[in-house]
């Protein structure tokens, strides 16, 4: 059974209609990655598997568990766990406060130290600013903290939006073999990403997005460039 | 030098209850970014809620605090459910004209059940001063509100630093998708955080009680202090408040000493805009 | 388009309405339309202010209380006649603004509000402790009992046009476009070229002029003025009220709100005890049922507007 | 070729963090400067401090032959200097014509009529003709930072800075900016351009500044910038 | 501009009230006289109107001022314009009786006012419509100072002033300041103070260092209660003090909690012991009191009696003009000479009428904790003394 299964769903802001009909699965320990254009719906995608947008039809099932209609502080207190879109860092809390209010859930304060010590070598320039006001950093180092703060919940499955968005290519590559580790270590991860052969390129899965529609789908390895581009931009 | 002593004193004093009228208002004011303007209500609700516990049991004051302080956490908790969660997101306004229709109902439904009359939370200690080396004399009142309003504000401000809820309520304020993601139930951190914000109000409703007689239209008086207090300390600073409330205390009552008892609020309230205007974000606020 | 008549119609029949009343309702109909015109006219500034410039200001009683006390003073111990006493009023309110913009701007939102109250607070101590004004025991402006109270209203109708054509007008012109632009981002707006501190200033004034004149007018028709209650915070709070229910950065809102407040303050004096109650109980209901105010509520719900102030 | 801007000695602490620190390079008229450097290399501090939100702890901005580090931001809009924000800072509340007007009318000082008329230009060349009147709180990602172009570009800019416009864009998109940087270059202006996005700092930029811990590390032609063995230690990582 | 009556079956009376806000101390009694002055006035079928040939009852409408004098002259001008209200009757403070009155001589309406000194009610004046009884300042100075006088040798004669900056306050100082003088006094003044304070050392020191025995001024309550704690805090306890509005009711004595009430004196302008009765049924103050006591279960209050009063002047005037033509009324009010519950009233020239005022001191009581005891009445012998005077303030 996939760790995240989500049927039909079919999701709206407003009158305005976003996604339609959109079925995905995920299976444990993977690495899926959603591609498409700006505008496309991924980040309307995560927001429905995460609860901040409402659905109107269809379901999702996580880990045999329906979660569609949970408010999301309910899906994450079971483990999934969401990197927004716009890094959205607590202007009042200090580097350190937010990295903490990551592991806000109580499995995860547990061992919120540890965590934090692994998050901090993973992005040396966060050590460096620990006592700093989060919205004090700049573009590249706020969007390091997003990403770390999420990974303090020590979640099982984990959703980045736009993931490497502002950070510098030396990062990005440490990111990515950071991401890949984490994998191996038994997490499941979903990738949106715009720099589509990198993403393809760690990717167990993938999922093309055009207007709201998954328009294709499949093992990266056996998509062309070709296919690719089409679904994404339906010529 | 003596002369100007004993001001500085009385003022510091003074100003430790005024940091604490200020605490429950800098809670939701600089720390959830809305302006509570029910915040003396609450306070004087308490100090009537105080007065029938002592009627009815007997207790002194400061011990009806442990039946009167979980009453408002509760009843800040409804208000925030029932209420506010509806307008947190909505601006600076709406969430203005709840607070200030709620307000006007918890004042004028006092006014019918309790009349017009003047009340006050009797003790012995109201009358008992401290003796100074002699020089002067300290109401013992003040130094018994000095000393709770500094426990209080350490407490709350170690609250707020140190403990995940602390975090929680300060996070849901900055942006509440990003604290919804963290796993915050972001409605019922903010009714604790009223809930707080009204012992914290349960606490000064008791001593501004003991200290003085009060009204069911008292609560405005002390509203207005509130503001000054936690926008001289600047907004979301808990040890700023308490600043602010000594800066108030002070220079009222230098204000009071050297210019004349007419001046004594203005003074307060001059000394306000200068720091305001040299410091538009106050002593201790960050932005 | 066919909005653009209908539009131009309902205004034409609305002013013919309000020009003509002294001659058919009763006084106590227009002595009720006099109250709307003052509340309209001082909310709209309020609305100014804080719907249109981001400067929520709980300070607006100073330059009621201001041009309140020049009417009282001109009048009785000048002499000048009660209508020049007026535009006094506004000039001194002007003046107030002049001195405090240097100060006030540098504060930003709910410092803003603060600093305004403070002011208006200080300054209410002041004129209680002033033996020139009678110190807090009040005045009465005598030479309003004469006036006639078709005169009065016609003022304060004036007023309430014009208060609103210009808020109208402001808001179409290009200033209108800077002060939306600060509203919503402050800083981004300066990287833009609006030097900040001008269009804040130019409002600022216009809005203390113009509430300054209605105080005046207002206070022709209280006759009675004390400091508390002059420079009390409760005329802020009202405005708030007006406009919020009304529908903040609205130009119909302020009119809707004036409309319902005061006919609400008419209707509800009568329920001695109660009357506050149940006022705090409407304040927090129409919040709730129409959260963008009615007139907001209503141009989302039809998309029409009276006033509309968008560029296409 | 003129130089329009000079950057002398400049240098800009917070606290104990030094986020520029004793930077001097010079930009010629017309020309397109790159700028690169690890995350928290002080990259928009040296926008902030050019377009003159923050003031300098130290150092000058000689723009046009006069220092302007301390002038008020608003006039500086006025003299010719305009941004983008790494996060779009879009006003919520106004259409995107609006946005746009506001830029028009107040930086490049035009009348009411000739800044509508150069707005609708502007919008065209950004692709956002089509949703001119639309509120800006509902617009997608692409779509704001045509927008924080289109509104730099309102201003009619003598030096355009360019914060990550196209950060979180596809390849496509990319060129479609690079296409759009390069028109406005062709008019005369000036542009310095932050992106981490190394495919967009190859073909874009004349010369590349690369930055690191507030210093200048790095000035030249884009292909010996990331061939340099510094550049590629502190900025490219190694290949893998 | 003339307010014609209106056709209807009864005589309508406006009384605008400070029913809410910081003043509604002093509404407090004003529903409960209005009714009990009603149904005596309407028991045998009201007042007799000559053109209608038959008698009409009247009919009271209260209205809130919430404390606030525009919304005082607002409310009021809806009972004039829109109510067409045949009388005004308002008391209760300069914040609601100027307002008031200012509107009944904009618009002509006859208006009975009370409960506001003479002197800051005048400023309005000169009145054509607007009648006042109340006593002025005058008779105070002349209590207040009959009362010390008769300790004059135990006391030093250094009288420490408390007045604040609202209406009283201005014009108490002043006045009270001369005549003190002039009698020997030492004034110890300091200052006009708004209302609110939250400390008042520097008061205290002040009457400290100039040794002040006595304490007088006109406070509102809760700056009362604040300065007096205060005082004990600061071990400073005057020989005599003579607070005048802020010890009016037994709520705000009671509050101030412990002793501190015993031995306060004030100023005495209504009590169940005035040998004054009723012209409508006979009713003495005692019996007016013990009824209000029954019904409401609540000690007595001054302005009890001065609410009822207005309803008899009313009563009175209207039965005399017989109309309801307003200008018949006024002449009516004019003339007026009638025994009421606060003694006889006769307007003056200048539209007023003074009422009888005594001085009187707070002891403990046996029904309530606190009773108002008259201890002077040297202007006044036809009312009684209650008790002896206190002296020095018990520490
Ligand atoms: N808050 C909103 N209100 C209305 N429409 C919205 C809102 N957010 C997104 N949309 C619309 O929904 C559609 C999908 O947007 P979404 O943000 O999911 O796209 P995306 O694939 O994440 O694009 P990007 O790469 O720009 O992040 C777009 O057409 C967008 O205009
Ligand atoms: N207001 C501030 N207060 C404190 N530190 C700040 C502030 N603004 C920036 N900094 C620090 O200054 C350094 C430079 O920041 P800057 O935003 O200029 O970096 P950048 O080069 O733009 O990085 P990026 O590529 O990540 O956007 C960073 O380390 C940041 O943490
Ligand atoms: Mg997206
Ligand atoms: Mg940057």
């Amino acid at each position: 059974m996939p760790l995240l299964e989500m049927k039909d769903v079919d999701t709206f802001y407003g009158e305005l209609q976003a996604l339609f009909k959109v079925s995905i699965e995920v299976d444990r320990g993977r690495i899926v990655s959603v591609l498409g254009a700006n505008g496309a719906g991924k980040s309307t995608l995560l927001k429905s598997i995460s609860g901040l947008l409402e659905t109107r039809s269809g379901n999702i099932v996580f880990d045999g568990k329906r979660i569609d209609g949970l408010p999301p502080h309910d899906i994450v207190d079971l483990g999934l766990s969401l990197v927004p879109e716009g890094r959205k860092i607590f202007s009042s809390l200090t580097v350190r406060e937010n990295l903490m209010i990551g592991s806000y859930t109580p499995k995860a304060r547990k061992q919120s130290h540890k965590t934090l010590k692994g998050i901090l070598k993973l992005f040396p320039s966060l050590h460096a600013r620990i006592s700093q006001k989060g919205t004090d950093l700049s573009g590249g180092e706020q969007q390091m903290l997003a990403i770390g703060r999420a990974l303090m919940s020590r979640p099982r499955f984990i959703i980045f939006d736009e993931i490497s968005l502002g950070l510098s290519p030396l990062v990005v590559k440490e990111l990515y073999r950071a991401v890949k580790k984490i994998n191996q270590e038994g997490m499941t991860v979903v990738l949106v990403e715009q720099d589509v052969k990198r993403s393809l390129k760690v990717a167990d899965f993938a999922y093309i997005l055009q207007e709201g529609k998954v328009t294709l789908q499949g093992n990266p390895r056996h998509l062309t460039e070709e296919t690719v581009k089409r679904a994404y931009f339906g010529l | 030098m003596i002369e100007y002593l004993e001001p500085l004193i009385n003022g510091i004093l003074l100003g430790g209850l005024y940091g604490v009228v200020g605490i429950g208002l800098s809670m939701v004011f600089g720390i959830m970014r809305q302006v509570n303007l029910a915040h003396g209500e609450l306070m004087i609700l308490s100090s009537y809620l105080s007065l029938v516990f002592l009627q009815v049991l007997g207790l002194h004051p400061l011990v009806t605090l442990i039946l009167v302080a979980p009453l408002m956490f509760f009843i800040g908790y409804l208000i925030q459910i029932l209420l506010f969660n509806r307008v947190m997101q909505r601006g600076m306004e709406p969430f203005l004209m709840i607070s200030f229709g709620l307000s006007i109902i918890i004042q004028n439904a006092l006014l019918l059940i309790f009349t017009p009359d003047a009340r006050s939370l009797e003790t012995a200690m109201v009358i008992k001063g401290v003796d100074v080396f002699g020089l002067f004399n300290i109401p013992l009142i003040y130094l018994v509100n000095f000393t709770v309003g500094a426990l209080v504000l350490t407490a709350l401000h170690q609250f707020m630093k140190r403990t995940y809820m602390g975090w929680a309520i300060n996070a849901s304020a900055d942006n509440e998708t990003a604290a919804k993601l963290m796993g915050i139930n972001v409605n019922k951190v903010y009714a604790y955080a009223l809930g707080i914000a009204a012992v914290t109000a349960a606490i000064s409703g008791v001593l501004v009680g003991m200290s003085f007689t009060f009204y069911p239209h008292s609560g405005t008086q002390y509203l207005i202090i509130a503001f000054g207090v936690v926008i001289i300390g600047g907004l979301g600073s808990l040890p700023g408040t308490f600043l602010g409330g000594l800066v108030l205390g002070v220079s009222q009552l230098f204000g009071g000493r050297i210019l004349g008892p007419g001046f004594q609020l203005l003074s307060g309230y001059i000394i306000l805009l200068i720091i305001l205007t040299v410091r538009p974000q106050g002593i201790l606020g960050g932005r | 388009m066919t909005a653009k008549p209908i539009r131009l119609t309902f205004i034409v029949i609305l002013l013919a309405f309000l020009v003509t009343m002294p001659l058919w309702a009763s006084r106590y109909a227009v002595n009720v339309g006099l109250l709307v015109c003052l509340y309209v006219t001082l909310a709209s500034m309020w609305n100014l202010l804080a719907g249109y410039s981001g400067m929520v200001s709980l300070g607006q009683q100073m330059f009621i209380g201001l041009g309140g006390y020049t009417l009282a003073v001109s009048s009785m111990y000048f002499g000048v006649p009660v209508y020049l006493s007026v535009l006094f009023g506004g000039f001194i309110s002007v003046f107030l603004a002049v001195l405090i913009s240097v100060s006030v701007f540098r504060m930003k939102g709910v410092y803003f509000a603060i600093g305004t109250w403070v002011i208006a607070e200080a300054l209410g101590i002041c004129f209680s402790n002033w033996g020139y004004v009678k110190y807090g025991m009040g005045m009465f402006i005598q030479p309003a009992y004469k006036l006639s109270m078709s005169g009065v209203y016609y003022a304060g109708l004036i007023l309430c046009v014009s208060s609103v054509a210009l808020v109208f007008l402001l808001l179409r012109s290009n200033l209108g476009l800077a002060l939306m632009a600060i509203r919503d981002d402050d800083q981004a707006s300066e990287t833009l070229g609006v030097n900040i501190f001008r269009c804040k200033f130019i409002c600022f004034l216009l809005s203390a002029f113009i509430t300054g004149l209605a105080a005046g007018v207002l206070y022709l028709n209280a006759i009675f003025i004390q400091p508390f209650e002059a420079f009390g915070i409760s005329w802020t709070v009202n405005l708030l009220f007006i406009v919020i229910i009304g529908g903040i950065g609205t130009v119909e809102g302020p009119i809707l709100g004036a409309i319902i407040f005061v006919l609400l303050q008419q209707f509800l004096s009568e329920y001695v005890g109660y009357n506050l109650i149940i006022f705090g109980g409407i304040t927090i209901g129409v919040i709730f049922f129409a959260p963008r105010g009615l007139v907001g509520t209503l141009q989302m719900k039809t998309g029409w507007e009276l006033f509309p102030v968008r560029r296409q | 070729m003129p130089e329009i801007l000079k950057v002398n000695n400049l240098s800009k602490s917070f606290g104990k963090v030094r986020a520029v620190h004793d930077l001097s390079f010079k930009v010629d008229q017309g020309e397109i400067l790159g700028i690169i450097g690890p995350n928290g290399a002080g990259k928009t501090t040296l926008f902030n401090l050019i377009s003159g939100e923050i003031k300098p702890d130290a150092g000058e901005v000689i723009f046009n032959g006069k220092d302007v580090a301390i002038t008020q931001t608003f006039k500086k809009c006025r003299m010719g200097i305009a941004r983008t924000y790494q996060i779009p800072r879009p006003f919520l509340n106004m259409t995107i014509l609006e946005n746009l007007l506001v830029g028009s009318i107040y930086g490049a000082g035009k009348s009411y009529k000739e800044s509508k008329k150069q707005c609708v230009r502007i919008l065209e060349k950004t692709g956002l003709s089509a949703k001119s009147g639309a509120l800006v709180g509902t617009l997608p990602l692409l779509d704001r930072k045509r927008l924080e172009l289109a509104k730099a570009l309102a201003t009619n800019p003598v030096l355009l800075l360019v914060d990550e416009v196209a950060g979180g864009l596809t390849e496509g998109e990319v060129e479609e900016f690079l296409r759009i940087i390069h028109g406005v270059r062709k008019e005369g202006v000036t542009v310095l351009w932050v992106e981490h996005i190394v495919m967009a700092m190859t073909k874009g930029p004349d010369r590349l500044l690369v930055m690191n811990f507030g210093r200048r590390l790095f000035v030249g032609r884009p292909d010996e910038a990331f061939n340099s063995p510094d550049v590629q230690k502190i900025y490219l990582g190694d290949e893998d | 501009p003339k307010t014609s009556h209106a056709a209807r079956d009864y005589i309508l009376i406006g009384h605008p009230t400070p029913a809410t806000g910081p003043i509604a101390a002093f509404g407090e009694t004003s529903k409960y006289a209005d009714k009990l002055a009603e149904q005596e006035i309407n028991k045998d079928g009201g007042i007799f109107i000559k053109k209608l040939g038959k008698k009409l009852p009247i009919k009271v409408k209260s209205v809130d001022t919430e404390s606030n004098p525009t919304k005082a002259a607002q409310v009021a001008s809806k009972l004039i314009l829109q109510d067409k209200v045949d009388m005004m009757i308002v008391l209760h403070t300069p914040d609601t009786v100027n307002p008031v009155d200012a509107m009944c001589e904009r618009y002509e309406v006859p208006c009975i006012s009370s409960v506001a000194p003479i002197e800051p009610w005048l400023t309005g004046g000169p009145y054509k419509w607007s009648f006042h009884y109340f006593w002025g300042l005058g008779d105070i100075i002349t209590v207040f100072t009959g009362m010390w006088n008769e300790f004059a040798k135990d006391t030093n004669k250094v009288v420490g002033g408390f007045w604040p900056n609202d209406p009283d306050g201005a014009v108490w100082a002043q006045e009270f300041t001369k005549k003190l003088n002039s009698m020997g006094y030492r004034v110890v003044d300091v200052g006009r103070f708004p209302y609110g304070m939250q400390d008042f050392s520097s008061f205290i020191s002040t009457w400290k260092k100039e040794k002040v025995e006595i304490l007088t001024g006109v406070p509102i309550p809760p700056d009362w209660a604040t300065c007096w704690r205060q005082c004990h805090q600061q071990g400073f306890i005057p020989k005599i003090a003579t607070i005048g509005k802020a010890i009016l009711f037994p709520g705000a004595v009671n509050a101030l909690g412990g002793n501190l009430p015993n031995g306060l004196s004030s100023e005495i302008w209504w009590t169940p012991w005035h040998p004054f009765k009723s012209s409508l049924n006979g009713m003495s103050c005692k019996e007016l009191a013990a009824l209000w006591t029954k019904d409401t279960k609540r000690e007595w209050t001054q302005p009890l009696g001065f609410d009822y009063a207005a309803f008899e002047i009313a009563a009175n005037v209207l039965k005399r003009a017989g109309s309801l033509d307003k200008k018949k009324i006024r002449e009516s009010l004019v003339q007026t000479d009638l025994n009421t519950v606060v003694g006889p009233i006769k307007f003056n020239k200048k539209n007023y009428a003074l009422t009888p005022l005594v001085g009187g001191q707070w002891a403990k009581g046996t029904k309530w904790p606190w009773d108002l005891q008259i201890t002077y009445n040297k202007e006044h012998t036809n009312i009684p003394i209650t008790g002896d005077m206190i002296f020095p303030i018990p520490r």
